[in-house]
């Protein structure tokens, strides 16, 4: 494997009910790197980290890791990939705990910070037997990150990860991110707030619509 | 790699079998609606047709699974629609593993909380409409077989329709025609019995049903969840 | 549910001495220590009574004519389905004081009634199938009283889905009680329209009882063990509110203080 | 002041009416479902039963109904279950009008959208049915006002489960009961008609049924809603 | 009225399930005031503005109108009170236009601009007609807030508003607030972001949780 990155994006368009949302789109994250993905709303940032995850077909171009087509690695990329989405995936009746342990059970790989121990980290030590219904916005999406802690993924994606959390949240996630990148890993992730990491890329993702009018 | 690919396999349908149970176990009220709802709708028919037990006697075995089979499709729209909405649904579609075990996992959480108690309370049905003695065995038995393939069944409905947002009942319009050789064959098990003949070919063939199903479905509903989930 | 409260506080002045015992009776901790005092003479008259009625209905009471013994069934079925009537009653009143003044205590009245009522809604049914099997030939008849009994124990089971469905005590009490409420507005249109449907099909093929032409002998020992379910009834609900006291309250200085001193002892 | 609130009373009423049927015509597929599912379920029976006309005619009257009945049902918890998720429940009890015109304004919208189609589909089950040709009148009667009662009862139900998340059953355990009296009343008036008695009596109880839910039935939704969505 | 504040908050205290979220909570807000409530994830900011909005009652304390108790004055309050909470309440089966015009029908009081006007002004001019499923998260949350600028209620009470929406789209929400307040409303709302509002005061949330911890 002569370097090749460790995710590279060619070309990459997507168009939804014959109108082009976005074309052209090129990038290549290597371990180490955190890409931010910028742009106004609705000029599809989402889209794009939720074709990279393949749940959607782009329309156009490719997408590669490690110098495969996407398709011909699933079992390895998906594996190797983590996404958290607008939508935290938290089981509103089930405990902080127990939703993390079902997480950790579905995933592919997973080091051994225990459950308990990453609850407790993003800050949820007390909330851990409460039902999720009963733990407000923050909370809320907390529990989902604190997969980020337990998950041994190199390639996260995250779709707005600072939404409802609160400053000091939003510092020990970042701390959390770096971390993750300087231990090999690549972060791409959506946000509209300003970060401070080092060696943080932007994308500046310009929807077709946008550019024409 | 393979041991691992089957580790994998395992958790994929061992991981969504449990938590699918869990949640049925934090909603333990809810666990037992199916049953109660079976027993409702059980009285609703003598106050709508006759209280007398030899009318009653001849429509018992039809109703009995008639009103299992409503009471499994109230019951099926559930199956994928909150992990829908709530994201989980689309990290199942993201996880290396292969697809149909976690929703096999989950049609089997399904089941144990729907046919499995259904099937259960049954005869205490049969009693409250004066079902014949040589009904009860063969109730059950069909019951336990078709209410799984009516689990089976539903849930390549409910990939069908989880996202349209509210799907209950277009759900019971799609599903509703695959689950009529299934009552067919549920009834006439009880009512071969009844009439003093051999039921066991049409468990049988119940039994093929089921069979066909656990193949069929948990491929067909992860098509189906591709295709709709990611829209 | 504000206004409602609202309109029925005028009737109750807060600062009225009258109404004092009224509202020292919402306080759980009150009730606690006075049922305390009451629990151990109501459940001996219970016990008393209980026992005085057994004996007299199934040793002394004469055999009934055409039934044999079986009959006897009737000094638990009868009173079991007469407490279990007015058990829902008791429960679903106890929610309408929880949600009118706003008072704890008859919330947990409230909840506290639900198992029972249910418990003795199934006795009822169950006794009314084993004797059903020697007098009609079969464990069960769509007959009027049955079937409200069976809808009765439909009501009892929503309210204590309810129950359990809340995480949060306050949702689960408010929830439960309107659906009493509503359930009480029903009962009545239950009853009346399933004796209507009933003698609609049935012309009065079976005929349940001889109720008027009962002999005193058999009679009296009933009425013994119908007062002795009302007593019965009494100490259950107190043993169950007492439960459920210490259960809501258990964060509370005094029941600390209780379960400290029980350990002390 | 007065005709102020008056506006707004109105406003509530109608605001609510007109988004709940705008959003059924959006889905329009699924306002057919009900009149679909009833339509199914009616097939089944004649597949569970018997296909003899002379059998089926003792059961027609006492089938369309409970079928209309469990259709209603089926629809029910999708009354508040959607605006409690997105919100718009919160906006709809802090806003300054009496909250049970709102309710009622949803609850025509769900009587418009199940209950009428359910009604005027019934002659078509009667006849698959072999319902007397006496029966076809009192039928459509008594089913227009005790599917209103149904939806109005079943309100309270929606009301007092829709914090739950997924309801449906638990919701069906609550208000079935309830539900028991219109069901003993509509098949009462289609029976009495059958059998050339007079038929109105049955339907004016049915009638104050209708009268009686309207009046208390959004106030109860109302008190309920107070409670559980707020939680 | 001798200059009885807009709206005032004495000794508001909040317990759920025997267990007490905050106490003593003390403000008051004046026409032209903005407030905001600042605090960590869970320490009851979302509580403290649905007490506010009559949705949950508090445990102890007042909450006044011009000097009156809530109760003693429900529609007037309710009537000159505008909430957008954590559920925008936009139905996803609508379009925007939809949404907003049924938004305003249900709501007392509404200026003359149009719902057609709103929409462009906060970027959706042509997504009208999109059902709101099709709208990405920015835009979703877009739809509830145009509900701002048709608004007559003086008191806005909104629970993290900026949530999903792009920095040009934060630009514009905060000159509407700016402009609301200068027409003599007043705003409540509760952020972790950190905004350049003339006129803003804070309010720092400590949730008796944590004070103890
Ligand atoms: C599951 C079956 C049954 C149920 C649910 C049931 C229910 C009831 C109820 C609700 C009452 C009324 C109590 C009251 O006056 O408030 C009652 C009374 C009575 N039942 Fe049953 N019953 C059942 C079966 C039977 C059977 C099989 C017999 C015997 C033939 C029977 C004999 C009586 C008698 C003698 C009374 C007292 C009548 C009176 O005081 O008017 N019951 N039962
Ligand atoms: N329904 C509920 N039942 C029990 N506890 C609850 C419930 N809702 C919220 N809580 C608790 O109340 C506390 C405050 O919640 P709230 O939503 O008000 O916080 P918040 O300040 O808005 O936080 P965030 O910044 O995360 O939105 C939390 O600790 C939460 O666990
Ligand atoms: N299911 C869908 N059907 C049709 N169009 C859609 C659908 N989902 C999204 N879109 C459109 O695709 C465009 C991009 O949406 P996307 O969610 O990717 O934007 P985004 O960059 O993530 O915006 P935001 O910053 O608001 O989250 C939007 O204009 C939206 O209208
Ligand atoms: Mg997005
Ligand atoms: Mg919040």
């Amino acid at each position: 494997m002569s370097q090749a990155p460790l995710l590279s994006v060619e070309n990459l368009a997507f168009e939804r009910d014959d109108s082009c949302l976005f074309s052209g789109v090129n990038f290549s994250v290597d371990p180490g790197d955190v890409l931010q993905i910028e742009g106004a709303n609705g000029s599809g940032k989402t889209t794009l980290l939720r074709m990279l995850t393949g749940s959607l077909q782009p329309s156009a171009g490719n997408i590669s890791y490690l110098g495969q087509a996407l398709s011909a690695c699933r079992y390895d990329y998906l594996s190797d990939m983590l996404y958290i989405g607008h939508q935290p995936a938290v089981k509103l009746n089930l405990s902080a705990e127990e939703n993390l342990r079902w997480m950790v059970a579905t995933s592919a790989q997973s080091n051994d910070v225990s459950v308990k121990d990453a609850l407790t980290q993003v800050g949820l030590a007390g909330y851990t037997d409460l039902p999720c219904y009963a733990l407000s916005a923050g909370q809320h999406r907390r529990v989902a990150l604190a997969r980020l802690l337990i998950s041994e993924a190199r390639l996260w994606y995250l779709d707005e990860p600072f939404t409802s959390i609160d400053k000091q949240g939003v510092a020990f996630l970042q701390s959390c991110l770096q971390q993750h990148v300087a231990k090999g890993g690549a972060v791409i992730l959506s946000t509209h707030q300003d970060l401070s990491l080092t060696g943080l890329r932007r994308y500046k993702l310009v929807s077709d619509v946008e550019a024409i009018a | 790699m393979t041991s691992h690919v089957a580790r994998k396999m395992d958790s994929g349908f061992a991981a969504w079998l449990r938590r699918d149970l869990l949640l049925a176990y934090r909603r333990r009220g809810e666990v037992a609606s199916p049953v109660i709802f079976f027993i409702m709708v059980s009285t609703l028919i003598p106050l709508g047709l006759t209280p007398e037990a030899a009318e009653l006697e001849k429509v018992a075995a039809g109703m009995i699974w008639v009103m299992a089979l409503l009471a499994t499709l109230l019951s099926m729209d559930a199956l994928f629609a909150s992990d829908y909405q709530d994201g989980s649904l689309e990290q199942m579609l993201i996880t290396p593993q292969l697809l149909p075990l976690p929703i096999l996992g989950k049609v089997t959480a399904h089941w144990l909380t729907t046919g499995l108690p259904l099937t259960l309370v049954s005869p205490v049905l049969g009693l409250m409409m004066s079902l014949p003695n040589a009904g009860y065995v063969p109730l059950v038995c069909s019951l336990a077989l078709g209410t799984a393939c009516l689990s089976l069944v539903g849930a390549v409905g409910a990939a069908l329709t989880v996202s349209l947002r509210k799907g209950g009942l277009l759900l019971s319009l799609l599903v509703m025609p695959l689950y009529m050789p299934v009552i067919i064959f549920g009834t006439a098990t009880v009512s071969y019995a009844v009439d003093g003949l051999n039921w066991l070919p049409p468990l049988a063939i119940l039994g093929a049903m089921f069979a066909a199903s656990v193949a069929l479905c948990p491929l067909a509903a992860a098509g189906a969840l591709r295709v709709t989930a990611s829209n | 549910m504000s206004w409602l409260s609202r309109l029925f506080s005028k009737w109750l002045p807060k600062e009225s001495s009258n109404w004092q015992w009224f509202y020292r009776l919402g306080s759980p901790r009150w009730f606690y220590q006075r049922s305390g005092q009451w629990l151990p003479w109501v459940s001996l008259a219970a016990l008393l009574v209980l026992a005085t009625g057994l004996v007299w209905g199934l040793a002394f009471a004469p055999e009934d004519a055409r039934q044999g013994n079986s009959f006897r069934i009737i000094y638990i079925h009868v009173p079991a389905a007469f407490l279990a009537q007015s058990g829902y009653f008791i429960m679903a009143i106890a929610g309408a004081i929880g949600l009118i003044w706003k008072m704890k205590i008859s919330y947990m009245v409230m909840k506290a009634a639900a198992p029972i009522g249910a418990a003795l809604t199934f006795i009822a049914l169950f006794t009314g199938a084993v004797w059903g099997k020697p007098t009609w030939g079969a464990y069960w008849v769509w007959d009027a009283r049955i079937t409200s009994m069976l809808i009765l124990l439909f009501l009892y089971a929503g309210v204590m889905a309810l129950q359990y469905a809340y995480h949060s005590v306050d949702a689960a009490s408010k929830a439960s009680a309107i659906l009493a409420l509503v359930g009480t507005v029903n009962i009545p249109i239950i009853n009346k329209s399933v004796d209507w449907w009933y003698t609609l099909h049935q012309p009065a093929t079976i005929k349940l009882t001889s109720a008027p032409s009962m002999h005193m002998d058999m009679f009296m020992p009933l009425l013994v063990m119908i007062v002795g379910f009302y007593l019965f009834y009494a100490v259950a609900l107190i043993l169950h509110t007492r439960n459920e006291i210490l259960r809501r309250e258990r964060k509370t200085s005094w029941v600390r203080e209780l379960a400290t001193a029980k350990a002390g002892s």
